[in-house]
Parts: C-alpha cells; structure tokens; sequence
C-alpha cells in the first residue's frame, strides 16, 4: 500500500518529449508507474517510450482515463501547465520546476484548492512510493536509499532528502511513500494536509519529515497530532539549526520572519505533542528504534 | 531581488502614490544643486540595500545647508563605499503609519499589513502588541478589493480626506505589487502630514528572483555587494554568503547545505563560504569553484546527492574546475545520488578521493582545517 | 412561508444612507423585515430608521449575525458591494443596481457560486414574500399588485411584473414570494435555480413565469420541468412576441442571438413539457384557474 | 456601443494584432494619396456601423486606380450619408478563420468562439454544422490561459508559424476583450495569407453601454443615425428604435414596453416608435416627449408601472413635457406603481384623462390612431 500513487495510478506527463521529461518517463515506467501518454504542444503523433504524445492534456483524459499528471515544465510555464491540467478534471499533480514565480504559485495553490485537487511542488524531487510507482526524478534504482518499507517521508528539501533515506534504510527500514512538498516557500501542498492519507495509510506506521529553518509547515504538523489527526510516530529532522539570524540560505521560505520559524521554534512544538527531533541526518533510524517502530 | 529607495519611490510615483520632493546625487559636489531644489531642512539618505539604514547612521535630518554638505561628504567617504544619496525634503508629519503588502505563505494569499503605528520596528509590534496590525488576506485572482482597502483605512480613524488617500493608496500599493512580481512592497513610515497629505517616507520593494524573466525594467544585479564573490554569485545566480571562518562549502540542495553546516558546527569547524551549485546550476562546478576560491578558506567541502542534478555531471564539473583553476587547497568531495558509481569512478580516475559518508566527509574538512592530513 | 426570504431573515443594508436606501430600507421595515441594520462606508456612528449604520459589511455581521444583504449600491460600485457581502458569509444578496458592468456580473455569478450563494439582481426590484418580507424596491402597498397568497413568481421585468401580477390578485390569487430575477443578460441567480427552492414551498402550489425574448432562461425552465425539479404547475407570460427580428429592444438580453431565444421557441419548449403560455397579461390568471389551482 | 472596423482595428492593432496596411479617407479627392500609400488592388471599405456590408455593396474589392476612384465616389454619393472609407491593401489570402470572444450568458463566463470556416454567415454555421465551432468559456478570474489558446489553435491544424500567430492572436483578442469592456469582439474574417501571416480581415468590437464610464477613449455616440431622433435618444441613453407606424411609444420598463407592442399588434395597431424612459431615465420626460414629437405618429401612448421609477414623478413630468412642448398630438397615459394615487391626481389636475389598465390605454391609443376619438 501506499498513499497518493501506486501501480494503479493512471499517470499523463507534460512536457514528455524534454530531455528531463523523456528520460524521467523511462525510470518512471521502469519502477512501474503506469504511465499511459504526454503531452508536449504541437508534438501529437509522437511516442516516448512507446507512449502516444497528445497535444494536450484535455486529450490524454479523453483517450487513457488519467487520474494524475506529472509536469516536466520549465518554471515560467508551469502556472498554464498546472490549470491545464486542472481544467482537464486531474486531481493530483506534481510539479519538480525550481523557480516558479511566487505569485503564480499563489494562483496555483488557490486553483488546486479551488479544484479539490492536490498540486506537489515545485522545487521538489516528487513522490515516490518505492517499488510501486513514482512522479518525479527519483533515481529510484539506488537501493540504499528507495527501499520499500513502512515509513511515510515528507520533506522540504531535495538532496537532503536522500542523505536522510539512506540513513533511515541503513538502520533497516524502508519507505512507504515519500513525498517532497518542495523547497519554495509556498508548496503546492503542505505537510500537514497529508497527514491524513498517512495516518489512513495501513502500511505507513511512522512518519519523518524532513524541515529546516523557516515557514510554519512543521508546527502545523505538529497542530496536528495535537488534534489527534495524525496518531502514529513521528520523527523529524530538521536542517539550520546553527544558520545565523536573517540570513536567506538558498531556499526563500527559510527567512526567519517575525521571530517565527526558527529551529528551536520547529523543536519545541514538535516535542511538546511527543515527536522526536535527530540532530544529526543518521539519527533518524536510532529515533524510530526508540519508538519501537517495527522494522519491515 | 532589492530595489533601491530611489528605485522603489520611482515605482510608487508611476503609480500615483506621493513622495517627498527629492534628488539623487553621485557626488558631493551635486549637493548645491540638490538643496536649490529641495531646500532645508532635508533629509539625507544614503542609498544601500541593508535594512536599518537610520540606527546605522546612513540617513540623517539635516536642519541647514552646511549641515546637509557635511554629512553628505562624510557618507561618500563611508566604508560602505555608497554611490548614491538621496537628498529629500523634510515632512511636516502628523502621524506615521506602516503599510506593506507580501505573500503569507501559510495562507497561500497575499498579504495587506497596515498598522497605525508606523516608523518604528513593526517585527517587534508583531511580537509585543500584535492586535495592532492588521492583517487582511488578499485574494490574488479578484485582487485587493475597495471594499477591503476601505475597510482597513476607515479603521484608522483619520481625517475623510485621509481615508480617501489611503484607500487609493493601498489600491495602488496592491497594483505595483502585482505588477512587478513582489515578495514584498513596503512602505514604512508612511507620513501623514499636518496638511492631511499622505506621502511615502520610505520605499521598499522587493523583486521575487524567480519573476525577473518578466521583469526587465531593472538589472538584475545591484552593486550592492560587499565582495567580488558576492557579486560574481549574484550575478550566475547562485545562493552565496560569505562569512570568515575556514570551511569552503560548495554543495548541492540547500537543505543539504544548511545541514552539512549544521554538521561543521557541531564538529567544532567553521565556515568560510555558503554556496550552492545544485538545482538550475549543477552544472556550474567551474564558475562555483572560482567564486568559493575567491573566498579566503583552507579547505573547500563538496556534498552533493543530486537526482535531476546527476553525480556524473556534477563529478566531471569539478574535475574540470580543478584541471582548469589548480585550487591553492585542498578539496574534499562527497558526491552521490543519480549515477553515483560513475562519478566515484570519475573522480578517483582524477586522482581524487572521493567520500561517500556526510558525515565522514564533514570530519574530514574540519580535521584539514584545522591543520590535520587529508 | 416562502422562500429567500421571511420575517425572520435578518437583513442589512448596504447603501442605506442613500437617497433610494433609505426610502426602500423604510418600508421594508413597515412590511415586516427584520431589517437589522446598515453599511455605508465613512457613515459608522448615524442611524437610518433607527438601524445602526457600520463602515463594513463586516462589523454588520459582527454586531448582528445577518444573514442576508439588501444593495442600494450604484452599478460601477456593485461588484465592490457584492463581494464584501460574500466575503462577510453573506448567502443571500439582492442588488437592485440598473446598469452594472458587463464583465462584473460575470464576475460576481462566478464569486457567488464560489461561495454557494445566491445573488438576485441587478436590474430588479429584487424579492418579495408579501406581507412577511421584502428585500427591494417594491410598493408593497399597493394591495391590487402585492397579495398575499400561493402563486410563486419569477420574472426578468419590473414594470411588466407589476403589470402581470396585478392581473393575477384581479383574478383572485396572491403571491407566496415574487422573485426578480433581473433584466440583465448575465444576472446573478438564474429563474432554472431558484425552482427546487418553490418546489420544497409548501405554500407555493402553482408558478408563474414573466419572462421575454432572448436568452434561454426559460427554456432552461422547460427542461427543470422535463427533470422532475419542478412539479408543481406553471403558467408563463412571455414579452416580446411581434418585435422585430435583431432588434434589440432596451434589455441587453433581449438580443435574438442564432436563431435562440425567440418567443416561439420559448412556448414550443415550455408547452411541450405541461406549461402554458399567456397571451396576454390578463390571461395568466385565467391559465392558473384552467390548471385548477386553489385560490387562497 | 458598437466601434467602426477603423477604429476596432486601430485597437486591435496597438494590442499586438497584425492587420493589413490601409489608410481612411473622407473626402474623395483623398483617394489619389491613399492609393499612392495602398496600391492595388485594393478594397474600399465604407466605415458604417450595420452589419452586412459586404451583400449591401459597401465593400468592394478593386483591381485597377479607375475603379477604386469610381467607387468611392459612389460610396460618398450613397443614401447612408457615409462620411469615412478604408482604403485597404488587398491580402494574398490562402484560408479565413472566424474568431471572436463575448460573454455566454447561460454559463455565466467569457467565451472564445473559433471556426476553420470563417468569412462565411457565423450563424448559419452554428445552426446547420455546430461540430465546425470551437467554443472554449473563459474564467475572467484566471483570463484566457495559453494552455486554452494552444489547444484550439493546434486543432486547427495549421503550420507550425500559424499555430504559433493565432496563439498569440487569440491571447490578444482576449486582451482587447477586457480592456475594452467588450460584449462582443469578432474578426471575421481572418486571414491566413499565402505567406503564412495571420491578419485580421475585419473588426468588431462592441463596448457594453455599461461599462461606458471606464472607457473614456472613444465619443459615447457614433455619428451613425439615420434620424434626428435616433441620435438624440443616444446621446441621453435612452432605448429607442423608430418605426413607421402610428402610435408612438413612450413606456417605461423593457418587459412592459415590449409587452404594450405586442398588445398594439393583437389589436391590430402599428408601432411609430418604441422609446423606454424608465429605470435611470424616469425623470427624463421632458427629453423623452420631445424625442416622440420628432417621429412622426398620430398619437403618443404613455405606459408605466413603477417601483423606484415613481408614478407621481413620471405624471409630473409628463404634465410639464405637455406644457412645455405643447404636442401636436393627443396624448394616453397609463400611470401606475408607486405613488399611483397622486400621479392620477397630477394628470387630472392638468387637464388628462389618465387610465388605469394598460390594454385599455393600448386600444384607445389604436382607436385614435385610425381615426377614432380620445
């Protein structure tokens, strides 16, 4: 099981015949994910990967049923791109573009909630649900970092992510599905509106989620399970700790604005309703063992 | 990005909202002409991006001309090496007021905040007496609507002819917020004058870096920048700070990289340089490594685990930068992630040796920093 | 009973301190309206009629717990009105503006259906339920036109309404509630959603219908009919039946547009489904009567 | 209100659209530096506001200088009193599109309508082969989104220069459909030329009257009135459409007006003039009844039934129009709605006999008409 996506899933990818898109497509189908067309303007007739390309997204639901659409689309076109798909009646959508417009991000947050619709990114790797499916550029074949297992893994970030995962299977466990909300300081979703697909999730048994300095998404997680919403374990890691005050360090959400958002903020919150917070990448496994969290 | 005051005030004016009387001068000797137009008493102010420009002594009232003259000369000469004052006229002020339009991330919305208690640090009012700043969300596909700006301005409780003023002016505040892509548009003090007059005593606005495709009216780059790797980053667009300690950092992500600096603090090291190659730049190896060698450091840290940005690419990028530039120091790499096994084998075969363990590499770093063997 | 609107409906009244506000907002306190208060911007201190007046729709349901905004609002500042109404949690808004920008009514009937609410208007007198309640500009006193009594009415006239409803209290009916729908050719509400509302009356045993030519309104009735979302008999009076073809008479809806909209294919439609079509003013009673509806 | 295609296309023009070279004329001998400009062939278009001027000989095309001069000597010498022609530069036409964007009324949104099989009756098109148009309803909250434009022009099927052209042509009409406050903007038709250009062949841009306070570029009236009364009921606001018959019209309320029209017809009446002086112009009878005194009629039959239009104010200024313009012609009145009770007074007190019930006031009106008495 998993949440979000699994083999079932009907998966169109926009902007498929891109370098990025073509050969992400490939290690997406490779997983398993049931990728059934792209879309690319103006390239209808096309295949990729043996995928019929269509000239929108209007018409790949019309001839495959999609159910999710995973956007390999430069940043600037990503707004059109996400109501396109919207438009099209598609629910779940990810986009990995880094440097959205903040103010499209807006317009798109707003539309997907609109649309009852759930939009992952940008600045983000994607979802994976390792073994089953994925919607991204997961190099899903390192081992020692994809392992199916039962933790759900939510992040900010990207390459941290990795450096956490692999720390998590080095301790034995595995991920049931992993999703990057992204690094721009206003995610398509947040972290807090999945915890209830995790908590539902059978399979998933503890959750981690990897933050850093600034925003609120993490004290919003912890909101929740201090209204019961999310009831299973939880662990986090939390990267900026030591970062100097005021300072912007790549990501803009990680501005500590108005006193709010810094790491201690983040620690105090999360432990108060019982999760655990790693100081160190490696920590992670050591802290699910300290909650008993079965290993499989 | 940050515009500068007069850049800022230049915006507002095109969008009908008042300024003070003011000219910019690029030498001392310009002030002559200034004080003929604007008169005294005034105000000098010096033209840097840094917040706090009053505490910090970069803007003074100046009651007579002589006075004016001599804190302009003592500004050109100042360390910050400031290429633009502004010599604007005095307000006659009533009241201050603080009004700035952002995005709330949380909320997923823009974002009006007004409060009566303007001119002063309104992070501090956030803190100690939050119910005096009003906060309205703003609908990005209606806008901000009349009906909000006049609700807001009526609250203030001021004279009709100052309400009228202020609705427009949050309306018209809202239009250079959309119109050029701001993570955030400020205007504090906004001055309310004994003729009931409302003028922009100050300007912020800030561009979001993401929007400048379509934002052409202004340089991308401010020369606003204390060093040559500063400006050289800003100008590739890559995330840099720099500090004074011994660690060169050049990774990929910046969660990784703000961790991986957790992880040298926490070792007992320091840190010379924050950058960040990843994301649209993993491809940039040589230029980051020219940037980070421009910082003064004993040794440069390379984490990476990359999965659009591929290990291979960013492998080769660094061989290549070090074949080209001949680092004066030791560089420790740890480079995973999408093909990772092709870059250990690219890297070794340049006769590096590659870590693959956070961890082990941060130690390492901070063991050659302070003066051990690779 | 009635719908939209009863004695317990608690009203405010944006525009109040107008010249039309004012003299409205007085006499639908003396039908009965709860009437609670005003809003008109910079006025928050003055009494009209006794009503509080507030700078804000907001600080109306604040102080209040309104539940439905009455407009005395000029055209190029409904749209304002209408969303600060919405915006306040405002369900039910009638605006009587004559002359509202095009694209704002697009506007607002997109707003409204985004908040679930319904906008009457513009280009009415807005919404009767005599003897209870009004919300408009209607001389209720004038007993030979507002009685009391079991006849729905929806029309997209004013002065044509009083006409045809006068004919209705001469033949001895009455009316449970009147609802203008407006003259304009995008109006808020549209007569096809008010029908489930009539249908779940219990006091509301026949309908009748004032419509004319242009649009599709009441062919959009017709098939309500043809569903089942309308039970109950319906009697229309159609205007405009002799006017020239492309003429375009005074309301913009009026305009025959592709061979839609004329009189006759409004009768076609609405006679197939059971209805029937007065000729003339005076004849709709008579029609009612044919229908064997109770006269009380 | 309804632009020229002149200036519809200078519109469309400033807003990206590509249209062909033409200069406009209003005098003959102009035709000698137009056609220096133009060249042939050409067409010469007579700028009227009806449509249809094509079957209506108003637009020609012209191989030769000759018959461009002839032509537009005729045009000027036309009955329709035509005051400016386009001279237009013939376009090398390969295929017409028809494009326009209006409001949907039943949907409630903006709607972009494309056929492959423009230049031909829209109309008809829709009745007898509605699969040959594309209609896309646009969310003005969110405007004409490129994804939409994308996928209509790509249906269409045309190069990939031409898909790219009509991409931006539709995102620009969309524009121009905003700005301007349009109920309907229509290029029919559009060309695609044999040189792969997309040009607009004609322009439709018809302003909501509504919206007529925000769009201050153009003169409210279009000097384009066959009749003295026409153009002053335009320049008042006031609906009103000339006919040839007998009673003249003087009602208040669309429904009711066009409700008393059909009922003069039942009983065998024919109609002078259809004028409505209710809603915002109730208090406007003075201007009213001196418009119905242009039209010629054998009587003037007044109906109302008011709310906010109230009937006491109405009788008054009927009673003053009467005492004022002393008409020619006897006068009905049907006066009723608020304050009904003292408008009967009023009427009374002035000498009328007023009624009360509208298809009596209608059959008096027919009686008089034909010869009968008041």
């Amino acid at each position: 099981m998993s949440i979000f996506i699994d083999q079932n899933t009907k998966v169109c990818v926009q902007g498929i015949t891109g370098k990025e898109g073509s050969f992400w497509t490939k290690h997406m189908i490779e997983l398993g994910t049931q990728v059934l067309c792209g879309v690319t303007p103006g390239k209808e007739g096309q295949f990729i990967e043996g995928k019929p390309v269509y000239n929108s997204v209007k018409a790949a639901v019309e001839h495959h049923g999609i159910d999710a659409s995973m956007l390999f689309v430069p940043p600037r076109l990503t707004k059109d791109a996400v109501m396109e798909a919207l438009d099209a009646g598609i629910k779940k959508i990810v986009t990995i573009a880094d440097g959205i417009p903040l103010h499209d991000m807006v317009l798109i947050r707003q539309a997907a909630k609109e649309h009852n619709a759930f939009v992952v990114g940008g600045n983000t790797s994607g979802v994976i649900s390792p073994k089953l499916a994925m919607m991204g550029s997961f190099p899903h074949w390192i081992e020692r970092v994809y392992k199916k297992g039962n933790i759900g893994v939510m992040t900010r970030s990207g390459s941290l992510t990795n450096e956490v995962t692999a720390m998590i299977v080095e301790a034995g466990y595995g991920v049931s599905t992993l999703i990057g909300v992204g690094g721009d300081p206003v995610p398509g979703t947040r972290f807090a509106e999945f915890l209830p697909l995790y908590e539902a999730d059978k399979e998933t048994e503890a959750i981690v989620i990897i933050g850093e300095l600034g925003g609120t998404m993490e004290e919003e997680v912890a909101d929740a399970i201090k209204e019961g919403i999310l009831t299973k374990p939880l662990v986090a890691f939390l990267g900026g700790r030591t970062a100097p005050k005021g300072q912007k360090m790549g990501h803009a959400g990680a501005i500590i604005s108005g006193g709010k958002g810094s790491v201690e903020d983040k620690i105090t919150a999360l432990t108060e309703v019982g999760a655990l917070v790693a100081e160190r990448p490696r920590l992670v496994g050591k802290l699910l063992e300290k909650l008993n969290v079965a290993k499989k | 990005m940050k515009l500068y005051e007069y850049q800022a005030k230049d915006v507002f004016k095109e969008a009908g909202i008042t300024i003070p009387n003011s000219v910019l001068i690029e030498k001392p000797e310009e002030i002559e002409n200034a004080l003929a137009k604007v008169g005294t008493p005034c105000v000098v102010k010096s033209q840097v991006l840094s917040g706090g420009r009053g505490k910090a002594g970069l803007v003074k009232f100046t009651k007579t001309e002589a006075e004016a003259k001599s804190e302009v000369i003592r500004l050109f000469n100042h360390d910050l090496k400031i290429k633009k004052i502004m010599i604007e006229e005095a307000v006659n002020i009533e009241k201050e007021i603080y009004v700035s339009i952002t995005v709330d991330p949380y909320l997923g919305k823009g974002l009006l905040i007004v409060s009566a208690e303007g001119g002063i640090d309104i992070e501090t009012l956030a803190v100690t007496q939050p119910e005096k700043i009003i906060k309205e969300p703003i609908d990005l596909r209606y806008g901000l609507m009349p009906f909000q700006a006049s609700r807001i301005a009526y609250s203030l409780n001021q004279p009709k002819v100052v309400t009228k003023a202020l609705i427009k002016l949050f309306l018209n505040l809202y239009k250079v917020f959309r119109k050029y892509d701001a993570e955030l548009v400020e205007i504090n003090p906004l001055f309310i004058t004994k003729d009931l007059e409302v003028v922009a005593g100050d300007g912020k606005l800030m561009i979001d870096d993401n929007s400048m495709f379509r934002q052409s009216e202004f340089d991308k780059i401010q020369t606003d920048y204390k060093t040559v790797a500063e400006f050289e980053a800003a100008e590739e667009g890559i995330p840099f700070i720099q500090f004074d300690g011994d660690i060169g950092l050049m990774c990929a992500g910046a969660g990784l990289t703000t961790t991986v600096y957790d992880l040298i603090h926490y070792e007992g090291g320091t840190i010379a340089n924050y950058l960040e190659f990843g994301g649209p730049h993993y491809k940039k190896a040589v230029k980051a490594m020219e940037i980070c060698l421009k910082v003064p450091s004993k040794v440069i840290l390379i984490v990476t685990f990359g999965t659009i940005a591929r290990a291979d690419v960013m492998a080769e990028g660094i061989v290549d930068a070090i074949q080209r530039l001949k680092p004066d120091r030791p560089i420790v790499t740890c480079i995973r992630g999408t093909n990772e096994l092709e870059a250990v084998k690219i890297l070794k075969a340049a006769g590096l040796e590659p870590l693959f363990d956070t961890e082990e590499a941060v130690r390492t770093a901070v063991r050659i920093a302070q003066g051990g063997s690779q």
